[in-house]
């Protein structure tokens, strides 16, 4: 069941004009998050912005052990996000959650592939930490527009999971889309599964989740997709967040994202 | 209570909250068969609101009946269910299959929905197609009956009134106010259906000035709403004249708001002295203030 | 331009604002007579809004023209007058009596004050009424002719059509919407007058969608306003339908909106390549939106 | 002409748990105060709160001649007053004026005679300042509810201003309302003028305005009340902020108080 916090701002890290880290003090939904889960955030008091905004779980904070808080990986599109990004260590952020369908892992041989667009790295350094710890091989594929908008690759690289890049100005990592490497590791793998499984994890723009299901499907392997809609309540009140499933009589029908998702078999979704 | 369409069918929020706790439950406009909805994007934030137009996406009576109904009787929830019909006869047919069934407490007979050609809002705009609705439904319920009104006219408490005539139990209002909002980059309507409601803090002071006209049009009860987000927001209907409020959009923001409003309704009767909350209806003082020296 | 009420009579703006900038001064409401108007408290904010009850206080029409007007001339503004009568007579009366005076370029027609009983907002809440008004003012002067709607109606599209059926230049809409803001404590108004009128930013959605259907309903030019505060919110009114914008409630945030607003558009128009604003007016484009892979 | 200045809070100061000084960087406007002159100011950003609130200029701050900003004198009872308690320094407060009309100076032989009622006393640092650089024999009347509530008593002290005071509690100076002094005081002084002219200034809720003014005009003594009304705008554009003045007919009318006032003669105004 979610809880809502009224967390204190630890820390704000800004890692580029537009990209930032913040650090809340919200240890009681921090312990109960799964990878791929969410939290409804409103920074601030009052009414403006009215609704809070749905934001991946980016880490889990641990002191010796012990669970002390959450961040939130956050780019500056708008009212809330700019609240977020020039919040200043004292501040509150009301933070309610965990919310949604996590990920579901996979474990050896099977093996990891989570795909980033952008600041749909998010969900992934949850997901990577509980795979490794599973002793899962796991792979990020992380694109973005340019090099300077890559976060995080020591992260990922200390804990063991290999990086495979793309970005569209070619300044670090393939040029282009990330489908790019993507495809070229899955025709590798074979899709007479001379590799193990592999679970193909997305999370970005969903242009690049539908070209990412679609070239997995194309090489034979299941994907799990993480989709954003403009959610208005996060708790299955409001039907603002549906995506079209395909549903048993091959037709489709609207699910709500927010507790039908956000993670979706790539397969089951209709891209419209 | 949980307003209409912002509560889910309720079941959403069970471990969430006590259903039991919250006076009542509003489902999600009915139709008698499935709604798809309109496709997203179906809300916007604007000032101190949301507009949604969200075209009744629902599983229809049938299997609200079978799948919602025995869930919501099991959490002792009180269930007003919100009907919808494209036309009289589908009203009709709503209210008597759903006065067949366990566990309803009353009907809200949506006639003002502002986001589907065939909401009703056809029949709450005009006082004799609100009175044939009405009188129609009662005919063939023993339930209560409650239309729910459009903020969307000259002059709401003549439609009230005209509920009223036609033998409603209560009236509840407003619903969302048409609205619309547009990308200035795109030029094109942020909502896929061009135009949505209005909802939200923002529409509270036109709500309450309505609920106050038709206090003094009408007898039946009325159940406020716009806007509340605080116990202060809900005790300003009250005693413009509702007797009873719901909350939509508040709860989006605030799923825990229930308790907080309880407590804070009780809070400010001590504070008064007042013993129910009944003394609270409609009590607004219109009669000129007399000074006093408040030391600043 | 400077919504009427919102802006005094211009001369209070003069050192802060060059009047000569910004479109036109649109004055108080002016009756023939002078009007002291309601005892405080006239005013009180509410979400994104306030409520206003300032009953018109006003000099009068030819205090106005011997006081005001002179001065508005030296400064070189642009004087729409707001006028306000009891009676189709007084309308007609002021509309002669200012078609006289130098330096009257419009006269806007109040029909729709929600403040005081005799506030022509029984013209504005009918077409008859509507047309009415109009007609008999256009008898009587030269000069542009441009009826104020009310929002506070079922369908706002078919009171602009009967204003232009009786021969208006223009429309301007919206006014305010009645409301009430009651105060839990004392269980008294806020406002002496009970009610008042509902604006800025928590109206600008409901009004925006008024001027998108009366543009669909009349070819005459519509004047929009309703909560607007910045650049994008003026370019939202005319994408939906209006050739030209007031604002009320944000002058009183910030008083040298004016340059900020002309900045913000023209910053726009040079990013979009748009030569001439009428471009813009009614441009909205509501066919269903193909999608993009936006880098995230 | 006013200016609107986003000004930086450089100083929050809090006397009570009701009351705070707020330091701002708003040297423009602090240099074209006059003393009973105001700022519409408006906290942080966006549209909660919507309008801006009226605050007498307190002091104008100096440092080695030179004019660095102004502080406003709070007490907490809504929205803004809130946001002004808890501002922290970095904060900005968007800050419009100088506006209204000022206090009229009165000169040696003439006394002056200030009443403040709480928050009241905001006009008089600047007035006495005013008063004593000219040489004008200045007291200071301040009432409230109890001891703990009187501030700055030692600012104006060491300015050579002389101190009334009055408590409803009577923790400190009379037990009552503050007319009990200032009523000794102008019985002393005597209505025939045996003491050279006194102007009496004043400002608090409004009952006390008008017992003031009423007590002074029945010892003959002239005043002037700065008085408080709900402001929209503070520029003349709104009318939402009128009181009734005594007009030339023996009739009444309503004048804005923002551009017609805040002070007025005592004499002038009608006490609905
Ligand atoms: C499950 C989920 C997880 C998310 N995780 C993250 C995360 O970890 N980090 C992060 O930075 N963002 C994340 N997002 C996206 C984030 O919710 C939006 O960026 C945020 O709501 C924008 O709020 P705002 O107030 O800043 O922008 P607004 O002022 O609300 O909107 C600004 C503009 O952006 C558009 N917009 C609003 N929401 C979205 C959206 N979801 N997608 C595309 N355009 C949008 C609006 O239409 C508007 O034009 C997630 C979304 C979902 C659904
Ligand atoms: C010329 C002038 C100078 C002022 N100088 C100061 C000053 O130096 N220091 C200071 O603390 N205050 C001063 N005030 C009063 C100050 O403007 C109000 O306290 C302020 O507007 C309250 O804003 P808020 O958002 O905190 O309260 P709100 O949330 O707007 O209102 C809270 C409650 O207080 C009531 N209220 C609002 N304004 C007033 C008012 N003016 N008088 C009485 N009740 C009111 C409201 O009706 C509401 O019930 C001055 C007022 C004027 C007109
Ligand atoms: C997302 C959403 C969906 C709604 N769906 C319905 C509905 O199905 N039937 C109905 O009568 N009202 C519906 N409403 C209107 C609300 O019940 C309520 O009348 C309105 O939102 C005003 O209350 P609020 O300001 O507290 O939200 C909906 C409102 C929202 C925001
Ligand atoms: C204090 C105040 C006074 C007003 N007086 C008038 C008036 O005299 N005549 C009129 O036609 N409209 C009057 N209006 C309405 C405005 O002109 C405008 O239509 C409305 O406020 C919506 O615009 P806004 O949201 O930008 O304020 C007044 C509005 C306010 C807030
Ligand atoms: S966000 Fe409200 S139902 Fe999904
Ligand atoms: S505050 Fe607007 S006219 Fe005085």
């Amino acid at each position: 069941m979610p809880v809502d916090v009224e967390a204190r701002v630890i820390r704000n890290t800004r890692l580029s004009p537009d990209y930032n880290v913040i650090e809340l003090a919200a240890p009681e939904i921090a312990d109960a998050t799964a990878p791929g889960q969410f939290v409804m955030v409103k920074p601030g008091r009052g009414g403006d912005p009215l609704l809070r905004r749905p934001f991946s779980v980016f880490e889990v904070l641990r002191e010796d052990g012990r669970v002390t808080g959450l961040t939130l990986l956050s780019k500056r599109i708008g009212v809330t996000t700019t609240l977020l990004f020039d919040a200043v260590e004292g501040d509150t952020v009301s933070c309610l959650g965990p919310l949604g369908k996590p990920f579901e892992l996979v474990d050896p041989p099977a093996q990891a592939w989570m795909v980033a667009g952008g600041v749909g790295l998010a969900p992934f350094a949850t997901l990577g930490e509980a795979l490794v710890a599973r002793g899962t091989k796991t792979t990020l594929f992380y694109g973005a527009r340019s090099g300077k908008e890559l976060f995080y690759l020591d992260w990922f690289a200390s804990r063991g999971i290999e990086l495979k890049l793309a970005t569209e100005d070619g300044t670090n990592g393939d040029r282009g889309r990330i489908t790019v490497p993507l495809e070229r590791e899955l025709q590798r793998a074979g899709s007479e599964k001379t590799v193990p499984d592999v679970m193909v994890y997305a999370c970005g723009p969903e242009p690049m989740l539908e070209a990412v299901a679609h070239v997995a499907e194309k090489y034979g392997r299941p994907s799990q997709v993480s989709v954003e809609r403009v959610m208005g309540c996060g708790m299955g009140g409001c039907y603002s967040c549906v995506i079209p499933v395909k549903d048993a009589g091959g037709g489709q029908q609207y699910v709500r994202s927010c507790i039908g998702g956000p993670v979706f078999k790539g397969a089951d979704l209709v891209w419209d | 209570m949980a307003a209409s369409g912002c509560f889910g069918y309720g079941v959403e929020y069970a471990d969430a909250v006590d259903l039991a706790s919250i006076g009542a439950v509003v489902s999600k406009g009915l139709f008698m068969k499935e709604r798809s909805g309109h496709p997203p994007q179906r809300i916007v934030e604007t000032p101190s609101g949301m507009l949604n137009a969200i075209g009744l996406q629902g599983i229809g009576v049938h299997r609200y009946i079978k799948e919602k109904l025995p869930e919501l009787r099991r959490l002792g929830a009180t269930n007003v269910i919100n009907i919808c019909g494209s036309t009289l006869d589908e009203y009709v047919e709503l209210a008597r299959v759903l006065s067949d069934a366990e566990g309803v407490h009353a009907l809200e007979i949506n006639i003002s929905c502002p986001n589907i050609k065939e909401g009703g809002i056809t029949f709450g705009c005009s006082l004799h197609g609100t009175f044939d609705v009405v009188s129609a439904i009662k005919k063939v319920t023993h339930l209560p009956v409650i239309p729910k009104l459009t903020p969307n006219v000259t002059d709401v408490a003549s439609i009230a009134k005209s509920a009223e005539d036609a033998g409603a139990d209560a009236v509840s209002l407003v619903n969302t106010f048409l609205a619309m909002a547009i990308d200035v980059e795109t030029r094109r309507p942020k909502l896929s259906n061009i135009v949505g409601g209005l909802s939200g803090p923002a529409i509270r002071p036109i709500a309450v000035r309505m609920v106050y006209e038709c206090r003094r049009a009408v007898k039946i009860p009325l159940i406020g709403m716009g806007g509340i987000a605080t116990a202060t927001d809900a005790l300003e209907f009250m005693i413009a004249g509702a007797t009873a409020v719901q909350v939509g959009t508040a709860n989006f923001v605030d799923p825990f708001i229930w308790s907080k409003l309880l407590d804070g309704m009780r809070d400010y009767m001590q504070r008064h002295g007042i013993a129910r909350v009944t003394e609270l209806v409609g009590s607004v003082d219109t009669s000129t203030r007399e000074k006093q020296w408040i030391s600043s």
